[in-house]
Order: C-alpha cells, then structure tokens, then sequence
C-alpha cells in the first residue's frame, strides 16, 4: 500500500479522528474555553453550595451539610407556589405578547413605503436601551404620585384620582409585563422581519392566482412559512424572561408585598437580602432544570433550523 | 474627667433634655437603651450643657496617634467607606477633602487605598469581597452591618484601647452595637438620631398650629389626614420598600414608641432572643401605618416601592408635610434650594424657611429613636485582599476616630462618635452654624441601637418592610401580617 | 365586500396599529426628554408640564462639563464604558467567528455537542453565576479589573454570534475557498479575504449585539468593580442619582446621555442586523 | 505545461475508502476526463490533485516532482468549479486579477494579463461587472479565464459546463476543446457525462465505486470496454448486456438463456471457452443488431416492447427473456409494439464478458 511516500493509512477511531482533527479544535479553542472558565466552576459551585445550609451567622467555611434539605425548604415553603404563578405569568405573558407585537409590526412594515427605514428604526430603540434606564424611565411614567400616565388617564377622564400600578399588588405584574414587552417587541419584530424577507414571491403571487386574499395568504402561505423562525423566537424570548433580572429589581424589588417576585429576584433576594446562598444555589438548581428542559427544545430548534438551512 | 460620662447603672430617665433652641421642642418621655456599665446621663445632657462644655478643647490628633503607631510609619491599606455623594452639601464634601489632606500631611507614607462606595451598593459588595478573601482592611460600616461580619468571624477585635482610646468616651449604645460574645469589633465614628421635620406652610394651610409638632403618632394620624383633606398634599413622608435600611429607620421609632420592636431591643436589658414583632405595640405602629396608607390615604401612594430619598423631592416641592429625616436634611434642602432656578428658587427657599425640626413623636409607651451612625472595622487577615498591614490600619482608625475627626467627618449629619468631640472647638462652631443641630443631638439619649445579632439585617430590611407591605397592601390584615412576620423572625432565630 | 375594500381594510387597520405601535414605542422615550429639560422642582409638578415651561440643560451641563466633579465622574463612567464595550466587542468577534467557522466546516468529533454547549450559556441567569464568579475572578486576581467584565460579557455575545455567523459560513460555498487556495491564498488568506468580508454584515451584527450587550450590563459590573474610578454607566448611573435623592430629571438626562451612543449606532447599522438575521439566522 | 502521475492513490474517510490504490499518467498536454456516476471519487481524485484534500496514502507527481504535500497555492494548478466559485463580492477584472495578485505579479502585468484572457474569452465588456450580474455561460467563461489568465501547469475542471443549459452546453464543449488545442495544456476534466468525455478527452479515465475501471482513449474504450461496467457506462444509448450459459456441444459453442440459444462464431467461442465458468455475458452495441420481422435461422427470438422514433434513427426496445436490448433501425421500418421480432447478432462486433469477474475477454 504505502509507495513512494511515507504517508501512512490513517488510525481508526475515535482518538484517531480527533487526532485527525486536533487543528480544527484551535478554532473554538477560544470560544469554548472562555465558556468554560466562566461557566463551568460556578455550575459546579452552585450545584455544591446547593446541599448545605448556610446562615447568615456563619462563615462560609463552617456551613453544614444539609443533604436535600434546602430543596425540600424551597418546595414546601408558603411563597414558593406564588412566586412560582409570577413567574410563568411573567415569562408566559412577556412572550405572548412580545412576539405579538413584533409579528404585527413585522407584517406591517414587510411593505414598501417611503420611511420605512426610518419606522423600524424608531420601533428597534427600546430594544437597545439599557434594562437599568428603562426601569427607572418606566417607573418614573408610572410613579403613583407624579406619573404622567396616572395624569393623562386623568384627563382623558379615564381615571379620576392617582394611578396606582407599582404599589398595587394587582397591577404591578401587569404593568411591568408592559415594560419588559416595550422592550422585547422590536427583538421579535426584527426576527420576524428578517423571517418574511424569506417568504417566496411567487408562492404569495400563486396563492393570489389561486384567488386567496390577503388575509388567507398570511394564514396558508406566510405564516407557516414562518414556523421556524417563531419558535425560535418565542424560545429565546421565553428564556430571557425567565432570567430576567434589572426591571422587576429595579421597578419594585419583587414587591408589594411580593406581588412582583419572580425566581430570579427570589434568588437574588435569598443570596444578597437574606445571605442563604446555600438555599440560593438550590433554588438556582430548580431553576436550572426547567431551563435545560427548555433548552431541550431550545437547542433542538436552533439547531433543527440549521439542517433546514443546510438542506435548502 | 468628663462630666457626661457617667457611671450610673440602669438608670431610665424621665426628662431628657428638650435640649434647646427650637419653641418646637417639646419633652421627650421615658427613654431607655442606654445605660448599661457605663452611660451618658441624659438629665445632665441639656443643650445649656452640650454649650457649655463645648470650645473648650482643641485636641492634637497627631500627637495622639503618634502614640499609637509612629508618623514616619510607612505602609498600605485598602479602606472602604459611604462617603459624601452627589446628593450631600457641600460643607461635607469639603470636609473629606480636608480629612484625607490632614491625613496625608500626618502619615505621609501611608497609602491608603479609598473607596467610597454607595449606601445602597456596599453591602453586598462588602459581603461577596469578604467571601471571596476580598475585603478591605479598614471599612467604615453604618451601624446595622458590622454584627454579620462579626458573626462569621470576618473581622478583628477592635476597641478603642487598641488604638489609644478609652470605652467610656464612646456611647453605650454605639459599643453595644460593635460587642459580641463579650469581644469588641470595633469602634463607633458618629452617632446620630433622627428628628422630626415639618412643613410649617402646609400646617398653617392645613389650618395647624404651624410651630407645633404632633406629639404622639396617634396625632401623626390625624396630623397627616388633616393636612391630606384640607390641602390635597400628602401629609407624612411614609416608606415601606423592602430592601431599603430607611423603612425600619422610619418605622422603628414607632413601634417602640408604641411598645413593641422587632426582639426585644427596645427593652432595659435586651437579650435579643425575645420577638416582640407581633406585641400590641407592633401592631398598633402597623395599624397607624394602615390608617394613614389605606384607610385615609394620606400619605403618598409611592410609598411601598419609595425610599425616603424620595420624598425629600416632594417636600421641597411644597407637596409633602412631614418626614423623618437626618440631621443633615436642613443642610441637603438648603443646597438644593440654592441650586434651584428662577421660580423654583423662590418656592423652594419658601419650603426651606418653613422648614421645621422637631422631636419625634411618642407612642404609648415612650419616645424612641434609632441610634444611629457608624463604626470602623478592621477585618480579619485572612479575608483581606493580600497582606493586611495591621499598623497602617490602626493608624487610619485612630485618626479617624479622634475627637476631631470624629467631630469634623460628622460634621453636618451626625454627631461624633468620641464624645470628647463634643469638648472641642469645632463642636462649637458646629452648634454656632447649623440649625437644628441642637435638636437632632438632643434625641440621641432616646436611641435604641437596633439588635447587633447577624440576623439584623434580614430582619429589618425585609421581614419588617414585608409586614408593612402585607399590611399596606391589604393582602393581610395588620393581626396576619403581624402574626406572619413572627413566624419569619422565629425561624430566621432558630437558624434556618 | 369586495377584495378591493377588503384589502383596503386590511391596510387601514396595519396602519392604526403601526402608529399606535409608533407611540408605545417612542412615548416613553420622549417623556424621558422632555423631563430631562426639567428643573428637579418643575419635575414634579402634578398634574405634569407637558411641554417645560421653563426647560433647560441643567441637567446636561453638569453631566457633561468636566468643570464640576460631576461631570468628571460621569465622563469617567462614559469612557470606562466605551472601553470596556469595545474591548469586549473585538474581542467577542474575535473569539466568535474562527468558532463559527469551524462549527460550519469542519466535521471534528464532537462538534455537535460543543455547539451546543456553547447555545446553552443563555440557559443560565447571570445572578445565580454572581458570587461564584466572583470567587473565581478573585482567584485569578481580577477583581476591580475590566478584564473580569470583558471575560464574562464575551460569554454573553457569543451564543447568539456564533449561531448567526455560523449561518452565514454554512451559506458560504466551499468551492469559493477552494478556489482561494488554489488561486494562491493560504487556508487564512483564503478565510480572511473571501469569507470575512462575504459574512460582514455578521460580523457588523454579532458586533452590535457584544456592543450592546456589555454597554448595558449592570449586575456584574456591580459586583466586580469597587474603584469608584472604574465604574461603567449603568452602574455610574445608579449611584448618581438614586442614593440620597431621586433627581428624576438628572437621571432622565442621563439615561438619555447614556442611551445616544447605542442608539445611534442601531439606528446606521440596523439594515446589517436584519440582513445578518435573515442570511445567517432564520434562512429556511 | 506537465505531467500528472498517480501513483496507488488512495483516500479514506474513516473505514470508507473513496478512492482505491489509482494508478495511471496524464502525460503533458493531454485532456484527460475522469468520468463515472456521482460518488465514483472522481471529484475526490481531483480534489487530491488540487490540494484540497490530503492523501491518505500513494503519491501524484506532476512533472516527476511529488506534490503531495504541498500547500494548494503551491501546486501550480488552476481549476474550474461547477458552480464556477466567482468571488461574488469582486468584479470581473478583480477575479481574474485575484491569482495574479496573489502571486505577486507585478501590477502593470496584471493588466494585461487580464486584458489578454478577456480577449480570448471575449468577455472585455463584461470586465467592470459582479458576478451576480452575469449570465450562466458569462460567469463559466470568467471562471475559465480565471484559471486561464494565470498559465498553470495543469488544469483541473470539475464539472464546468453542467449548470449550462443544453445548448450553450454544446458550444461550450466545443469552445473548450479548441482551447486545449490552442494552449495545448494538460487537463483533468471531471464530467458524469460520458458524451462530453467522448467527444473532448485525448484519454478518459472510468471510475466506478473508487476503483478506476478503464484508462484509455476514448474510442478504445468505446471498443473494447474492460469490463460490463465501461460497456454499460460509456455509449448512448448503452451497451446491451445479456447474460447466458456457454454449453459446448458438437464442437460448437452455444450461449443458451431463457428460451433462446445462439451458436457462437469462433472468435466468440474462444472467448467463451476462456471464462473461468459456464457463466458468459454478452454484449452487443445498438448498432451491431439487426431486425427480422420473420423467423431467421441464428436468431433469437424477442417480443417489442416499445418504439422511439428520433427523427434520423430510430430504438426499438424488446424483451429478451429478462433483459431488455435497444436496437437502432432505419426509421422508414414499420414495427409495432408487441410484435414479435428476430434479433440478428453482428458477431465480429460481439463481446463477450465472463459473468464471475465482468471483464471483457479479449477475442481469441
């Protein structure tokens, strides 16, 4: 087999091939081990502290293994089964109405017209303005005693009296769902949009031919054409909801009276307020395992989507 | 050597002293929390008598601390502190300025690595840098913090004899708050209490005798409701956000007052394992909040997700009456007034001239204050970042902790944590320019320290503000959000 | 009804949604500016001035004025932010697109796994990494350095830079890289002069969003900073104006102050992002 | 210009190998095609060539120099893609210039060096556009002149005119061969189609399953396939293959199947005898049956099955026991499906393939 050159037939398996391969790995060299340093000691470390108990009296080094007791504090406790609806009414909510938004304003302005640019641009600022100005913008909007919302509703005649959404335990789930989809819509406008510049020319003219209007066209054509895109989208809008941290702090602190605590304010709440971070890495394991249960369906999209991509 | 230090045991005092100046002045009633070993007598603390001792001293810092360690010492240490920030007169800014150039020309060849760090930020800065062996080697805490880091064994005993001092020229209160378990981890810097503001326009408005204070809470009630009917201003300042260390300054006094308190802090002689969260006199202080938040909403809607920075704005807009405030909120709206321009220049000059200070109210049971201020901390070697050099450490803190600095770093909010700082000459010139002073000084005999246990903090920033929110937010009724908050504060105790 | 007046309709309704859309969108935005030219008392008026009797740039000069420690500061806040930002968006694309590249070509064991494990950092939420973060950066005696920043911001750009530079390499025809190297191009040149700039508007994309991103973080610059000389904006931003006193048309002016640079910069290279969302993203 | 020589060449991926110990010479000048179905290895032999790919073991020398472990850049080839490979963001002129300035040609004679391909290649006013703005056959010429312009020793081309659409096909393929004349320059050419091999190559190498079945000129190869696989690969419509048993009888030799039976000449019957088993295949182009409507003696009898008149000539396809035979006739003959046909076997141009190893033995 071998001839006049000293090339050898190559090892087999897999240390072969990732001998075969070892220069290929200097390329995500970087990426993977910045991931990893950051990554994966505190995973390790979270998951560690998670079964011990570590009160605010004692240092670090003198906590006490508590087996799955932090756990079983976390699930039975009384705040536990409300802080959990907030969360999924956040998050669920959030989503909805986000990607809502952002499919409407994306088949808006998938037309031309003259300012079209300009349009989107104005739609896309919330999106990049930090969640830390955005709080406090939205709170000073909404404050209870000097908010110009509480005052426009009053002239409009709408409400009469103070506008009381922040210190109102009904309200203020609601009224900072508002906020975070101020914020998040443009993100799906601008995926959606970037979804409809895909949609075929001709399969829309077909379905014109074929006598479908408008309306049918968006159901039977653009809309499954969209399926992916979507799902990515309400994916990654949904993760960052469950994690999101700056406007419930920053807003109201997870109040009144708790009415705004989702996990994630919690979770801080328990380490930095109430210095349990045994407790706290337990919850975060919690946490942690609906999101890689999201994340399932969250890899699988993304990565779903590029087969596609790679077949078509 | 020093008259107002006085050695009497457990004495509750009948009359402390309406120290001074101010027709708003009014007598305080049974106060208690200091005296244990050693004490300041509150019925020789009259304002004639602050007056009259002080000018008469000028002490030399550097000699003094030359003694403790030598001035060519040279060296390095980290410190943090809560400084002047962008909201503080002046005067104060002036006065750290001064304090690090007077520093510098004393021990020239310690470096000292400062950071001032927000109010709101150190805390948990303060607690992730000392579990990551990160922390400072000098910090400068508010009151309430040091017992943690005591707790965990993350400081070094410290007490004023390490750094030429003596005990008994601190306040019992202040070195109640820097003792456990019979060890000393460190030394007050200032001390101060609380007082109560008023809006003398919005009281004449309000058709209120505008140079009387409400007496007791019960007449806050009223006080506030008045005001609120006849005007359309909110008529108390009330706070109750969680995580913010001004909602159980504000609302403390009042339970007290009331004869209640988070343990048993407000008693003669705490043990700090009693939980008198849910006692009658609690739940009276809730029930006022109740009264004044929903029943009369007389105070301003924003109050739960308000801290009292606040409501200094709405108070010098003319729009809210009463608020309890620091010494130094005179100084602050003075500043700010001055800084205004054109009409609101004239408006708020107006708010600052009806400005009024006065005693804090009494409850049932007594007039109370939070003891207030802060301690110097050296911490542990072991969770400082790098070497912790000891000398330059205790050279900071005896400096800063003198009768001058202690005087001039307190200067328009506080009062020095040495009391010698009140024998001084700038002590003087501070009682000759800074109005109200006299009042603010005279409360510090009523300050109750809150609990130095290193369940503080949770206490009373959260389970209390949450009681309050439960409460104000009707989501329980003032006997169920009492009743809950025991039932946090029992297992918090128990260790959970 | 006809299908004329039917898509008329259709089109009516697109446009009262657009322009109340255009409202939620820009409304707070401008409140934000109109209370911004505000003194702190006209502030807080109520009901409020809607347009400012009395407006001025108060605010604005002593932001913005190196003359006064104020605006030292918040200057200081400004560039340690653009630093930081910067440093982490080079070195994000940096970082990004020879991993990308290799995610898209190359077929190393392993590879599937490793993508994503790299796609599942956003699974994570920042707060929970805080203190153990924290720990480790002390370790490695990088607490109060912008490098802890730029080391933990890279990791938030880059799942997303990487998906959607991947996309883009994944579009990319081999043969033109072959053709490259036969043409004379080592395997980089061949990477650096035909698939870099074929991928730009990824690039210019995925470099927004690190830009962004870092810009506006606030919890770990919280955390690892203590040098009141080393603070970014938001942190800056927070201890300003919210310590002592709530100036609301300070913080107003601001966040303003704050928001201009990313805004601008969305508001030129935002074709860019949806090109790169729609070449590199969600191409079905 | 060069001599390319694969030496056992081989390439695998893993346990699969795609290409099997090749061997053969493309001496200078010569327009070799490497032809065979997809996923032959024809494209890999050729990416081994280029560089693009590393050897996994053998040698390919060009010019008695081996290359095989040199850097693509360094190999002195050019190479045409079948999607032409354009740089999409580069003008005309700057792809054709992109070689050269990466060889560090001197400016001024990249000029006109570019100026010169243009010309050949007629595409001088195409020069300032992209190459999205260009037609099929514009772009094909562009990449050409790409691989031109730079005066490499071999060329390779992979697929180059299969994107064209069936005219432009044809005169491309003409185009080329004149251009192989003109610059006498050696070149691989990968094709799957066997007509434009048969019409341009000096050589065709046929590749099946990795492995290179026949390298030879294209007419040899249409006359003598090496084995049931060139037969069936290369010619249009293919080689018609029947598989028989060859029984020995009265000193004849007689290839018998499913209801028929042919008596073999003698050079078959040779043939026949020198399989290693009764096993035969035989095998007969188009053009060396005949039809007889009637009964003929040494015919086989079949059954059409259906009938393709092209204009100039016209295929009738019938049914031989299992296998179907294309037969070319005169299309004035009237012949209706379903009839029943005798088919008349040319025996000087019958092959005869042994069933057990499918090669050819060679007429005795």
């Amino acid at each position: 087999m071998n001839s006049s050159t000293g090339r050898k037939p190559t090892p087999r398996g897999l240390f072969g091939r990732i001998a075969d391969h070892r220069l290929d790995y200097l390329y995500i060299l970087p990426a993977i081990g910045v991931m990893l340093l950051v990554i994966a000691y505190p995973i390790y470390y979270t998951f560690y502290l998670s079964f011990f108990r570590t009160p605010p009296s004692l240092a670090m080094s003198d906590k006490v293994f508590n087996g799955i007791g932090n756990y079983i504090t976390i699930l039975t406790s009384e705040s536990f089964h409300e802080v959990t609806i907030n969360t999924v009414v956040w998050t669920v909510w959030s989503t909805f109405f986000a990607t809502a938004l952002g499919l409407g304003a994306a088949l808006v302005l998938n037309r031309q017209f003259a300012g079209r640019g300009v349009l989107r641009g104005l739609l896309l600022i919330p999106y990049v303005i930090s969640a830390v100005a955005a709080s406090y913008i939205w709170r000073w909007i909404y404050h209870s005693d000097f908010g110009v919302l509480g005052a426009i509703l009053n002239r409009l005649g709408i409400i009469d009296g103070k506008l009381n959404l922040l210190d109102n335990v009904n309200l203020v789930l609601p009224s900072l769902i508002v906020v975070n989809v101020w914020k998040e819509f443009p993100f799906a406008m601008i995926m959606i949009l970037a979804g409809l510049q895909t949609v075929p020319d001709q399969l829309l003219k077909a379905a014109r031919v074929d006598g479908a209007g408008a309306f049918h066209r968006f159901l039977h054509v653009t809309l499954p054409h969209l399926k992916g895109v979507m799902v990515i989208t309400v994916l990654l809008l949904f993760v960052a909801n469950l994690n999101h941290f700056t406007i419930p702090w920053i807003m109201t602190g997870g109040g009144p009276a708790g009415a705004s605590d989702i996990w994630i304010t919690q979770i801080y709440q328990i380490a930095f307020g109430r210095i349990r971070f045994g407790l706290a890495s337990a919850y975060s394991v919690i946490l942690f395992a609906v999101m890689v249960v999201i994340g399932y369906f969250y890899v699988r999209a993304l990565t779903g989507n590029d087969d596609v991509r790679r077949r078509g | 050597m020093f008259a107002l230090i006085s050695a009497r045991k457990g004495r509750t005092l009948g009359g402390v002293g309406a120290l001074l100046v101010s027709s708003a002045m009014l007598v305080a009633g049974p106060v208690s929390a200091q005296g244990s070993d050693t004490g300041v007598d509150p019925e020789t603390w009259t304002p004639e008598y602050v007056r009259s001792i002080a000018g008469q001293t000028e002490p030399n810092t550097a000699e003094e601390c030359s003694q403790v360690v030598p001035l060519d010492y040279s060296g390095s240490v980290d410190y943090w502190y809560v400084g002047p920030n962008e909201a503080s007169p002046e005067l104060e800014h002036k006065m750290y300025d001064d304090f690090w150039a007077a520093w510098e020309e004393t021990y020239p060849n310690i470096e000292v690595n400062a950071q001032n760090l927000g109010y709101n930020d150190m805390l948990n800065k303060l607690r992730t840098a000392a579990l990551g062996n990160a922390a400072p080697g000098v910090a400068r805490l508010p009151i309430l913090w040091g017992s943690e880091f005591a707790a965990k064994g993350q400081l070094s005993e410290l007490s004023p004899e390490d750094v030429g001092y003596k005990t008994e020229n601190f306040w019992p209160g202040a070195m109640k708050s820097v003792t456990q378990n019979n060890k000393v981890w460190g030394i007050p810097t200032n001390n101060e209490t609380m007082a109560f503001i008023w809006n003398a326009g919005i009281f004449e408005e309000a058709g209120l005798d505008p140079e009387k204070a409400p007496d007791t809470w019960a007449e806050v009630v009223e006080y506030s409701k008045q005001i609120n009917e006849k005007t359309g201003k909110a008529g108390y300042g009330l706070v109750a956000r969680v995580n913010a260390g001004n909602t159980p300054f504000r609302f403390m006094p009042m339970a007290w007052g009331e004869g209640g308190g988070a343990l048993d802090e407000a008693s003669d002689s705490p043990s700090y394992q009693e939980v008198w969260v849910n006692n009658d006199g609690t739940r009276r202080a809730v029930q006022n909040y109740y009264d004044m938040y929903v029943r009369d909403k007389s105070v301003p809607v924003s109050a739960l997700t308000n801290t009292q920075t606040e409501n200094q704005d709405p108070f010098l807009a003319n729009q809210l009456a009463m608020v309890i405030a620091h010494p130094s909120e005179y100084a602050t709206m003075l500043d700010r007034a001055n800084k205004a321009t054109g009409d609101d220049k004239a408006a708020a000059m107006q708010v600052v001239d009806n400005m009024r200070y006065g005693m804090i109210p009494r409850g049932e049971d007594r007039r109370a204050v939070v003891f207030g201020g802060s301690n110097v901390h050296i911490f542990n070697p072991d969770n400082v970042d790098g070497d912790l050099d000891m000398e330059a450490a205790k050279a900071l803190v005896c400096f800063m902790t003198g009768p001058e600095w202690s005087t001039k770093l307190a200067w328009v909010s506080s009062n020095p944590g040495n009391t010698r700082g009140f024998e001084t000459v700038w002590m003087k010139e501070r009682l000759d320019t800074i109005k109200f002073l006299d009042v603010s000084t005279s409360m510090l005999p009523s300050g109750i320290p809150f609990p130095p246990v290193a369940e503080s903090p949770e206490i009373m920033n959260i389970i209390i503000p949450e009681m309050l929110q439960n409460a104000l937010t009707e989501k329980m009724t003032v006997e169920e959000a009492a009743a809950d908050a025991e039932k946090k504060v029992n297992a918090l105790l128990n260790g959970m | 009804m006809s299908r004329r007046s039917y898509n008329a309709g259709w089109s009516l309704t697109g446009w009262v949604f657009l322009i109340l859309l255009l409202i939620f969108a820009v409304a707070p935005m401008l409140w934000m500016l109109i209370t911004s030219f505000k003194s702190q008392f006209a502030a807080l008026k109520y009901p409020p001035e809607f347009i400012p009797s009395n407006p001025n740039l108060e605010q604005y000069e002593r932001l913005l004025s190196p003359k006064n420690e104020v605006g030292r500061q918040f200057l200081r806040y400004m560039a340690n932010s653009i630093w930081v930002s910067t440093a982490t968006t080079i070195l994000g694309v940096a970082v990004a697109v020879p991993a990308a590249y290799a995610f898209a070509r190359f077929r190393f064991p392993g590879r599937q796994a490793l993508f994503f494990s790299v796609l599942f950092r956003n699974m994570f939420p920042a707060v929970v990494f805080l203190m153990p973060l924290f720990i480790m950066m002390r370790w490695m005696g990088l607490v109060n350095t912008y490098s802890s920043l730029i080391i933990t911001y890279l990791t938030f750009g880059l799942p997303l830079s990487i998906w959607l530079l991947k996309g883009f390499y994944d579009n990319i025809p081999i043969e033109l890289e072959q053709a490259a190297r036969i043409d004379g191009c080592t395997r980089f040149q061949a990477f650096y002069l035909i698939v870099m700039p074929l991928s730009a508007p990824g690039i210019i994309a995925t470099a927004i969003y690190s830009f962004i991103t870092a810009w506006n973080e606030y919890v770990y610059a919280l955390t690892f900073l203590n040098d009141d000389q080393k603070l970014t904006l938001p942190v800056g931003l927070q201890r300003f104006f919210t310590e002592y006193a709530t100036n609301w048309p300070g913080l107003m002016a601001a966040s303003f102050i704050m928001s201009v640079p990313v805004v601008v910069m969305f508001l030129i290279l935002q074709k860019y992002f949806v090109r790169a969302l729609t070449e590199g993203a969600v191409k079905a | 210009m060069a001599q390319v020589e694969f030496q056992n060449v081989v390439k695998s991926y893993g346990a699969f190998e795609a290409v099997k110990s090749v061997s053969f010479t493309v001496e200078d000048g010569e327009f070799v095609a490497l032809v065979g179905p997809s996923g032959c290895g024809k494209t890999t032999t050729l990416n081994l060539v280029a560089g693009l790919l590393d050897l996994t073991s053998g040698d390919i020398k060009v010019s008695g120099k081996t290359i095989s472990d040199l850097d693509p850049k360094d190999r002195d080839i050019a190479m045409v893609f079948q999607n032409y490979a354009l740089y999409p963001n580069k003008t005309v002129q700057q792809n054709l210039a992109f070689p050269l300035k990466m060889r560090k040609v001197p400016k001024r004679d990249i000029g006109a060096k570019v100026a010169e391909a243009a010309r050949l290649l007629e595409i001088t006013h195409l020069l300032d556009r992209y190459p999205r703005e260009l037609s099929g056959g514009q772009q094909q010429r562009v990449a050409l002149g790409r691989a031109l312009v730079r005066d490499p020793q071999v060329f390779l081309m992979d697929e180059p005119l299969s994107n064209l659409d069936a005219k432009l096909r044809v005169q491309m393929r003409s185009e080329l061969k004149r251009f192989h004349q003109d610059l006498s320059a050696t070149i691989i050419y990968v094709t799957h189609d066997q007509l434009e091999a048969m019409t341009m190559a000096d050589k065709m190498a046929v590749m099946s399953g990795g492995v290179l079945q026949q390298y030879d000129a294209p007419e040899r190869i249409f006359e003598e396939p090496a084995n049931t696989f060139v037969a069936g690969f290369v010619g249009s419509p293919s080689m018609n293959l029947l598989p028989a048993t060859a029984v020995e009888r009265d000193g004849a030799v007689y290839a018998t199947g499913d209801g028929w039976e042919l008596v073999l000449a003698p050079r078959n019957a040779a043939s026949a005898r020198a399989s290693s088993g009764p096993g035969i295949i035989l095998g007969a182009r188009h053009s060396s049956l005949g039809l007889h409507d009637t009964e003929t003696p040494g015919c086989i009898q079949a059954r059409v099955f259906t009938v393709e008149p092209t204009g100039d000539i016209t295929f009738v396809h019938v049914d031989v026991g299992d296998s179907t035979f294309v037969i070319s006739v005169d299309p004035e003959r009237r012949i209706a499906a379903d009839q029943t046909v005798w088919i008349e076997f040319d025996q000087n141009k019958l092959h005869v393939f042994d069933a057990q190893t499918e090669k050819r033995i060679a007429p005795g």
